[in-house]
């Protein structure tokens, strides 16, 4: 039953892995070497299944290791499983695991180990973050010491994608049964670097793992994390050669970057977003002739110009941007005053409405947008005020609970995965509280659909409901911005904003002597 | 310098911290949004919040929360920070040593600067130098440090790539880099250090000589050289001390800014970093450490005074 | 009042000083009215646009004109700054001259907590308090005022000390007055100068610490056009648009020194070797 | 033989914003060697700035008119400052009013003076520190070798000022200034710096100017006295002659305001029945610290009554505990001990009713701090006036009772001068009506012949009112014309209190006759 296409799709095996390293690199990267790299905050918390933000993202990277890795163009690659089988009705599914792997303290690298992991994972207590995005899991069990089978609670084709989910990384049966919290303090992944020194507030170092499953990498011998708070003195300091890459920078820098010499500006359009969550259970918004007046008055491509500084793609109200694998180009939404002024009245608000927009204070580019918005919207007879608040706040009393509000996500691997995160009825984070049933029903559809036509049209109606109905406006995606020196070599800046691969990364001629 | 006087020196250093760690805690007691909730960020599902606050003893009333935790701190322990969960006393301590780095270093600059300038103010009172000394006080004193810090990194960092532009080197591990990087941070703290230091010292040389002593000295046929260096300048020294004395708390928790924008990992921004992320433990360490600090600065300040002037007799 | 005005012109620094406030005292008032633009009105051909006959100040990353945001912005910034010192002077006033007055054990027990609470710096204290508070100018102003306090508090019972060992004070015990009438009709008015004088350099402070707060993000919020806000947001884009950074920055300058001058000057004509 | 200080017609200015106002007005003066000319005038008069011209530290605002200064063939209006390093304490010295501001207080004593003998007698430290020793020996000061090691706040001001003079005379000069050196100190003190200089003079036959505003104090030290009066000279002589024939009517006016005890201005006698009687008073100042002992008390049991209407005088030095008895009596001071007063008993301040408050007033010592400069004139005469039931058209009363001019009513306290000052005050207190009036060294800081004018007003009030006094002063001379009885305090303790006849018994205390002794009447 199942398409020779589609069979081969799924069923990523090892021979992918032997390809790329001939493909992408001209001769043999030179091994050694230290790396150093700022991260914007301090990577306050290292445990894999805890972290939240990217610096410890990619701490947790450079420890660990997931069953499955992301590449560039978002689809998947084998890391710690070497194959993986779904059955034919797409509800269960069994990994291969790779031979003789060890975590850093020596321990083998076993199937209990993965099981334990995954069900910390789904255990409410433990409060991952990765709970409600690996995927529908009801159960993981090992066959055989290198071998899992996961069963789930309802047909899903995208597991393998799920399962790169940044807090799915494997670690010890025996920590998990053992102290699960000693993970906030020392490391024991199987990932291409062992933990050195780890002072959260200033500089973190990682050395490389003699015993990674893979020979050849990682090419450098030591890498150093400093953090930066100041952006802009942090770009004086790759300017300058302190630094030699960094993790995310801004419009403004990213300019200097592109002018100074032995300075390689990195940029690539990705899913990161910012939306106004409009309170679709709430007046005014609950009626849908306010959200699509709101939508009209705002100039897109402005708000890119503003909040990304011209380093983003306009939003057309779909949290897809054309960087994910199901995009639907539809013609951009062209901002329309009178329009606008007109279904306003229609709603009942002949004379203008007053709202009260609040954006957390990290990012900055909440209260930006929210800015840029105010102005836009005004014509249109949207009194909006603007307000701010600590993040901490926000999160307590506003997220999820407010009937307008600026929110911001970087990109998710699937489209599947963005759509039940933010807008589906039972969605985790269900800000706008759109609960349409019919576009349930096709996000449902689409999960379990397994023809990849029919698939990206159930998708492709997904979008145009929320680019009619408007449950949030999207309007604009932000490119990723960081930079490097010119001896950098192999570093990929990847769309989904928190994938780092710094095992690939070497330093080229030119780099400085560093002990 | 009698035991009665440093017993009493040291229970009034107690009291000092009691009082900054209770205010603290009751400050910290209303924060809007807890710890736990900023802890744990988007993903807190209400249970793992439940949890998280029961086990952090957030729940109880505030006066057993402060019991609870003095009854550690008098035995060292200050807690686990809430963020990081590694241990907050050696922590701050760390972020401590690198403010004193920072203050100290400002502190001799400005001594060695701000000294020898306010007396030539003084001695050419009204002259060029007097007005010229005193604008460039002015301008000093009326800068908010980070646009002092943004102008130097411009023109020393970016354009006459004289110095790093920003981050911290500890001097132990590279004493020249870990000097350089000290660099702009020093000046920048020096620059606001400077005005202070030098206004006052212009005018208390000025008092000095206008006293009685001096006047005596002059006309008893001493060289103006010998009344300037014997006699005036100790005198005018003496209040020096107890500015830097209260300067130190500044330099520990005012310069925050110069502390991000130069990524100084030090005790004012480790603070803010705590009061942002709610991490009461951090918080109550942080403002302990930084008390006992400017009380012991100010203690050592005191005994400096005395053995410059005889006159302070601590019995 | 004019005589003393007329004794403040005369000396150099009062001079500058006030000619320094009066400018900061015509943004203060007609702001609004000389903008030449609506303060918030971003204008995407604008951004970043150069000093030139249309921003004669230029533009900032928005577009939106600095020169007005300049004018518009000293009422949120300067008079903020006045009232959290004034208000911080006047309750440390009355605790400094207070514990003066009833001395002993009292005046122990005010001074060491005063000085307990001083240990925590000025910037933290108001760190510490917004964070209580919520973020915001009016918290932010009220944070500045409690963490003056205990600086005025000090600086007052000193003053107050030597003016409670005065003899007309004495007389005024002696024969009966009440404490109320000893503290507000025979003290406060000579412990008034040095407050004055004191307050007025603190206000220098106060624009500072206030510009600090907003470059923290904890001060005063955008889309607010408040001079240390503006400072903040124009480093990121330092390099492609200096002037945005400059021109809040100068701003800042000129209130903090006009009122340091001020001071100084208010202190030697209030001084009362020349009263005569 | 040329003088050994020689001022020709010398007139001197002080430029003011506005304009300038003459200080010295062609003085003429001459100084033989090792003759000693007194200069004698009250506050205002021009000696101190003439004492500023001879050693050339004039102020920026002086203007030099005419004339000339000559110290022996040294010009001194021509020197250049390295030569006036030369000249100062070299070949003319000083002594200053207030020892204990002339020393730098955190510099040892020794090295302070050794310093001058090292640049004036070139010597090398060695020998500078010997001679140091044998001069403060020789100036009478006992262990001078640990006097060397001292700093001056570990002396008192007798000793400083010995140190200062030590200094002076080590280096030999050909004149010395003394600007009122005696007047910063008590009496007893006083005197023996008197002598000590008499005995110095003698031996190194020194010229000397001696600046001072007592006219007794200075015909017995100077061989000639020279009287100066708003900035001009009015009269020279020899000081025996000045005393007894004084030809020039200010110094007449000056001679008569000189307080002499044989000229009695009190000639009734008091009432019997008691006002106010003080037992076993304890006055205690500051409370005990953390860990500091409380400091012992100010007044060691004192017990005195004044009778209604009667002048008790309280005479003693400085730290005798006169003043703090007046703060007792005023509840200005905590005290152990009864006060009864109107058959009423009163162990502290708190027991002191409105009653006692209004009949028992007190007035201060300095004039300029006695005064609220935030209030003016009627507004200070208006609030006893408001407490004790009187009314503002009282006001005028109050100052002509003083005589005042009405007009000052409207005036600011520094408007006034020191002697108007301590009027007003007066007036406050007796705005109460009141029986008993402290006077806390009321006349001290006043020149002479303004200290008169106050005691006569002092006298005039008592014939009108009635009203019984407790006058405190250092000035042995002045109470012994006024004080019915006079009580003598020493470190706290009443040694002798007795009617006023009786002083000149002689079962008097020692201390008391050594008192009497220090404060003689002038020469003839």
């Amino acid at each position: 039953m199942l398409s020779i296409t589609r069979r081969h799709f799924l069923a990523g095996t090892a021979i992918s892995l032997t390809i790329l390293p001939k493909m992408a690199l001209a001769e043999a990267p030179k091994r050694g070497g230290v790396l150093r790299m700022s991260i914007d905050q301090a990577a306050s918390v290292i445990h894999p299944m805890l972290a939240r933000v990217n610096p410890e993202y990619l701490v947790t990277e450079l420890l660990y290791s997931n069953l499955t890795r992301l590449k560039p163009d978002m689809t998947v690659e084998p890391d710690l499983a070497l194959s993986w089988e779904p059955n034919a009705a797409l509800t269960e599914w069994v990994f291969k695991l790779r031979p003789d792997v060890t975590f850093h303290d020596g321990s083998p690298l076993t199937a209990d180990d993965v099981v334990a992991t995954i069900n910390a994972i789904l255990d409410p207590k433990t409060a991952s973050p990765g709970r409600t995005n690996v995927g529908p899991i009801k159960e993981v069990a090992a066959l055989d010491p290198l071998t899992v089978k996961f069963t789930l609670s309802g047909a899903y084709a995208d597991l393998p994608v799920a399962l790169t989910y940044l807090n799915a990384r494997i670690v010890p049966a025996k920590v998990v049964t053992g102290a699960l919290a000693s993970l906030s303090t020392a490391a024991n992944g199987t990932g291409p670097f062992k933990l050195t020194s780890y002072e959260p507030d200033r500089r973190i170092i990682v050395e490389r793992n003699p015993a990674y499953y893979d020979p050849a990498r990682p090419h450098l011998d030591r890498i150093e994390l400093l953090v930066y708070p100041d952006r802009t003195a942090e770009a004086s300091a790759m300017i300058s050669g302190e630094i030699d890459l960094l993790l995310t920078t801004t419009p403004g820098q990213y300019e200097r970057f592109v002018k100074a010499d032995g300075v390689k500006a990195l940029r690539t359009p990705s899913g990161q977003f910012l939306n106004i969550n409009l309170g679709c259970d709430q007046k005014p918004f609950n009626d849908v002739r306010v959200r699509q007046a709101l939508a009209l008055a705002v100039d897109r491509e402005a708000t890119v110009g503003f909040v990304a500084g011209g380093y983003g793609t306009p939003g057309n109200d779909t949290p897809l941007s054309s960087a994910y694998h199901f995009y639907k180009n539809i013609p951009l939404k062209k901002p329309d005053i009178a329009k606008a002024k007109q279904l306003l009245a229609d709603a009942g608000y002949p004379n203008g409405i007053d709202l009260t927009l609040i954006a957390s204070d990290q990012p900055a580019t909440r209260a930006q947008l929210g800015v840029a918005v105010r102005e836009m919207a005004a014509a249109a007879g949207f009194r909006i005020n603007v307000q701010t608040m600590p993040h901490a706040t926000y999160l307590d009393q506003v997220w999820k609970k407010g009937i307008f509000y600026v929110g911001f996500y970087n990109m998710q691997p699937t489209a599947d995965a963005i759509f039940n995160l933010l807008y589906t009825s039972n969605a985790a984070w269900n800000e706008t509280r759109w609960n349409n049933s019919a576009f349930d029903a096709v996000i449902n559809a689409a999960r379990v659909e397994n023809d990849e036509a029919k698939r990206s049209a159930l998708y492709g109606k997904a979008q145009d409901m929320m680019h009619t109905e408007v449950p949030s406006v999207i309007s604009a995606f932000f490119d990723l911005l960081a930079a490097q020196r010119s001896y950098v070599e192999g570093y990929v800046l990847h769309p989904r904003g928190s994938v780092f691969r710094l095992d690939m990364v070497s330093l080229g001629a030119g780099a400085p002597k560093r002990t | 310098m009698s035991l009665a006087w440093l017993i009493r020196r040291l229970l009034l250093m107690a009291y000092t911290v009691i009082v900054v760690s209770i205010l603290v805690f009751a400050i910290t007691q209303i924060l809007p949004a807890d710890a736990a909730q900023s802890l744990l960020g988007e993903n807190a599902t209400p249970e793992a919040l439940a949890a998280l606050r029961a086990k952090l003893g957030l729940g109880d009333p505030a006066w057993l929360q402060y019991a609870h935790w003095a009854s550690h701190v008098v035995t060292g322990d200050f807690g686990v920070s809430m963020c990081t969960s590694q241990p907050v006393g050696p922590e701050m301590l760390a972020a401590l040593s690198r403010s004193l780095l920072v203050a100290v270093s400002s502190i001799l600059l400005t001594l060695a600067v701000a000294v020898p300038l306010g007396v030539v103010a003084a001695l050419r009172q009204g002259k060029f130098t007097d007005t010229g000394v005193s604008l460039v006080a002015y301008l000093g004193v009326s800068l908010p440090e980070f646009v002092t810090a943004t102008l130097l990194a411009l023109l020393l960092a970016d354009t006459l790539h004289l110095l790093p532009a920003t981050g911290y080197v500890s001097p132990l591990e590279d004493f020249i880099g870990g000097v350089r990087h000290l660099a702009l941070p020093v000046l920048t703290v020096s620059v606001i250090l400077i005005a202070h230091v030098m206004r006052m010292m212009r005018s208390e040389t000025l008092d000095v000589l206008k006293s009685d002593y001096i006047r005596a000295a002059r006309l008893k046929g001493l060289p103006e050289r010998t009344v300037l260096f014997r006699h005036a300048l100790r005198n005018a020294l003496l209040p020096v001390v107890t500015i830097i004395a209260l300067d130190v708390g500044y330099l520990l928790g005012g310069i925050i800014v110069i502390e991000e924008i130069f990524a100084i990992p030090g005790i004012g921004r480790a603070l803010m970093v705590a009061i942002t992320a709610r991490d009461l433990p951090s918080i109550q360490a942080g403002a302990l450490i930084m008390a006992a600090t400017y009380v012991l600065t100010n203690t050592l300040a005191d005994m400096a005074y005395a053995l410059l002037d005889p006159r302070i007799r601590y019995d | 009042m004019t005589e003393l005005l007329t004794r403040l012109i005369r000396k150099p620094q009062g001079f500058v000083g006030l000619s320094l406030l009066a400018l900061v005292a015509l943004a203060c008032l007609f702001g609004p009215a000389l903008a030449p633009y609506a303060p918030e009105k971003i204008n995407f051909l604008g951004r970043f646009r150069a000093p030139g006959w249309q921003n004669w100040l230029g533009a900032d990353q928005f577009g939106r004109d600095i020169f007005s945001r300049l004018m518009v912005g000293a009422r949120s910034t300067v008079p903020m700054a006045l009232i959290a010192t004034f208000a911080g002077s006047a309750v440390g006033a009355i605790i400094g001259v207070g514990s003066a007055y009833f001395g002993g054990r009292a005046d122990e027990a005010i001074m060491r907590t005063n000085d307990a609470v001083m240990a925590i710096p000025g910037l933290l204290m108001a760190l510490l308090l917004v964070s209580t508070l919520g973020n915001g100018a009016g918290n932010a102003a009220i944070a500045i005022a409690i963490a003056f306090a205990p600086g005025m508090a000090r600086v007052t019972r000193s003053v107050a000390l030597n003016v409670r060992n005065q003899d007309y004070v004495k007389a005024a015990i002696a024969r009966g007055e009440g404490a109320l009438w000893i503290i507000f009709r025979e003290m406060l008015p000579n412990v008034m100068a040095p407050i004055v004088i004191e307050s007025t350099i603190r206000v220098s402070f106060a624009v500072m610490l206030f510009a600090t707060l907003s470059f923290l993000g904890v001060g005063a919020q955008p889309p607010a056009s408040e001079w240390g806000l503006m400072v903040a947001d124009a480093r990121q884009y330092m390099y492609q648009a200096p002037w945005a950074l400059i021109a809040p920055s100068v701003a800042i300058a000129v209130a903090a020194i006009a009122f340091n001058l001020i001071g100084d000057g208010l202190r030697d004509a209030l001084n009362p070797k020349d009263e005569r | 033989m040329t003088a050994a200080l020689s001022i020709r017609n010398y007139s001197l200015d002080y430029v003011t914003s506005a304009g300038p106002v003459r200080v010295l007005h062609d003085i003429s003066l001459e100084i033989a060697p090792g003759e000693v000319l007194g200069l004698v005038g009250e506050s205002g008069s021009g000696k101190s700035s003439l004492a500023w011209a001879l050693m050339r530290h004039l102020p920026a605002n002086a203007r030099e008119v005419e004339g000339s200064l000559q110290l022996g063939n040294v010009d001194l209006q021509r020197l250049g400052p390295r030569e006036l390093t030369r000249i100062r304490g070299r070949r003319l010295g000083m002594v200053f009013q207030d020892p204990s501001t002339s020393l730098n207080p955190t510099l040892a004593i020794g090295s302070q003076i050794t310093e001058a003998l090292i640049r004036h007698r070139d010597l090398k430290p060695r020998d500078a520190d010997a001679l140091a020793i044998e001069l403060l020996g020789h100036v009478d000061l006992n262990n001078p070798a640990a006097i060397m090691r001292r700093y001056p706040h570990e002396i008192s001001g007798g000793e400083k000022q010995r140190v200062v003079i030590a200094t002076a005379f080590g280096c030999r000069p050909d004149v010395i200034l003394f600007d009122e050196p005696t007047t910063a100190l008590d009496v007893i003190t006083g005197a023996r710096i008197l002598e000590l200089f008499a005995r110095l003079r003698q031996e190194t036959g020194v010229a000397a100017l001696y600046i001072s505003h007592d006219l007794a104090l200075v015909t017995r030290v100077a061989d000639r006295v020279a009287v100066l009066k708003r900035g001009r000279l009015v009269e020279q002589a020899p000081a025996a002659e000045i005393f007894r024939a004084p030809r020039h009517s200010d110094t007449q006016a000056l001679v008569a305001a000189v307080p002499r005890p044989e000229h009695r201005l009190v000639h009734d006698s008091p009432g019997d029945d008691v006002l106010l009687t003080a037992s076993d008073i304890e006055v205690h100042y500051g409370n005990p610290g953390l860990f500091r002992r409380a400091p012992p008390a100010a007044t060691k049991k004192i017990g005195l009554n004044v009778r209604a209407g009667e002048i008790l005088g309280l005479v003693g030095e400085s730290g005798s505990g006169k003043s703090s008895m007046a703060r007792a009596l005023t509840g200005l001071a905590h005290f152990s001990g009864r006060i009864s007063f109107d058959n009423q008993v009163i162990h502290g301040a708190r027991d002191m009713n409105a009653a006692y408050r209004r009949d028992v007033q007190i007035v201060f010592q300095h004039p300029d701090s006695s005064l609220n400069p935030r209030h003016r004139i009627d507004e200070i005469l208006s609030r006893p006036l408001k407490l004790y039931g009187g009314s503002l058209p009282d006001i005028p009363r109050l100052l002509d009772q003083v005589r005042l001019p009405s007009s000052y009513a409207g005036r600011w306290p520094h408007q006034l001068s020191g002697g108007e000052k301590q009027r007003v005050a007066i007036a406050r207190a007796f705005a109460a009506r009141p029986k008993l009036v402290i006077c806390d060294e009321i006349t001290a800081p006043l020149d002479v012949s303004v200290q008169a004018q106050i005691i006569e007003l002092l006298l005039a009030l008592r014939a009108e009112t009635g009203t019984a006094f407790v006058f405190i002063t250092h000035d042995l001379n002045l109470i012994r014309q006024i004080a019915h009885r006079i009580g003598v305090m020493r470190r706290g303790e009443m040694v002798d209190l007795l009617p006023v006849e009786d002083f000149d018994a002689n079962h008097i205390h020692s201390y008391t006759r050594e008192l009497m002794a220090a404060s003689p009447v002038p020469v003839g």
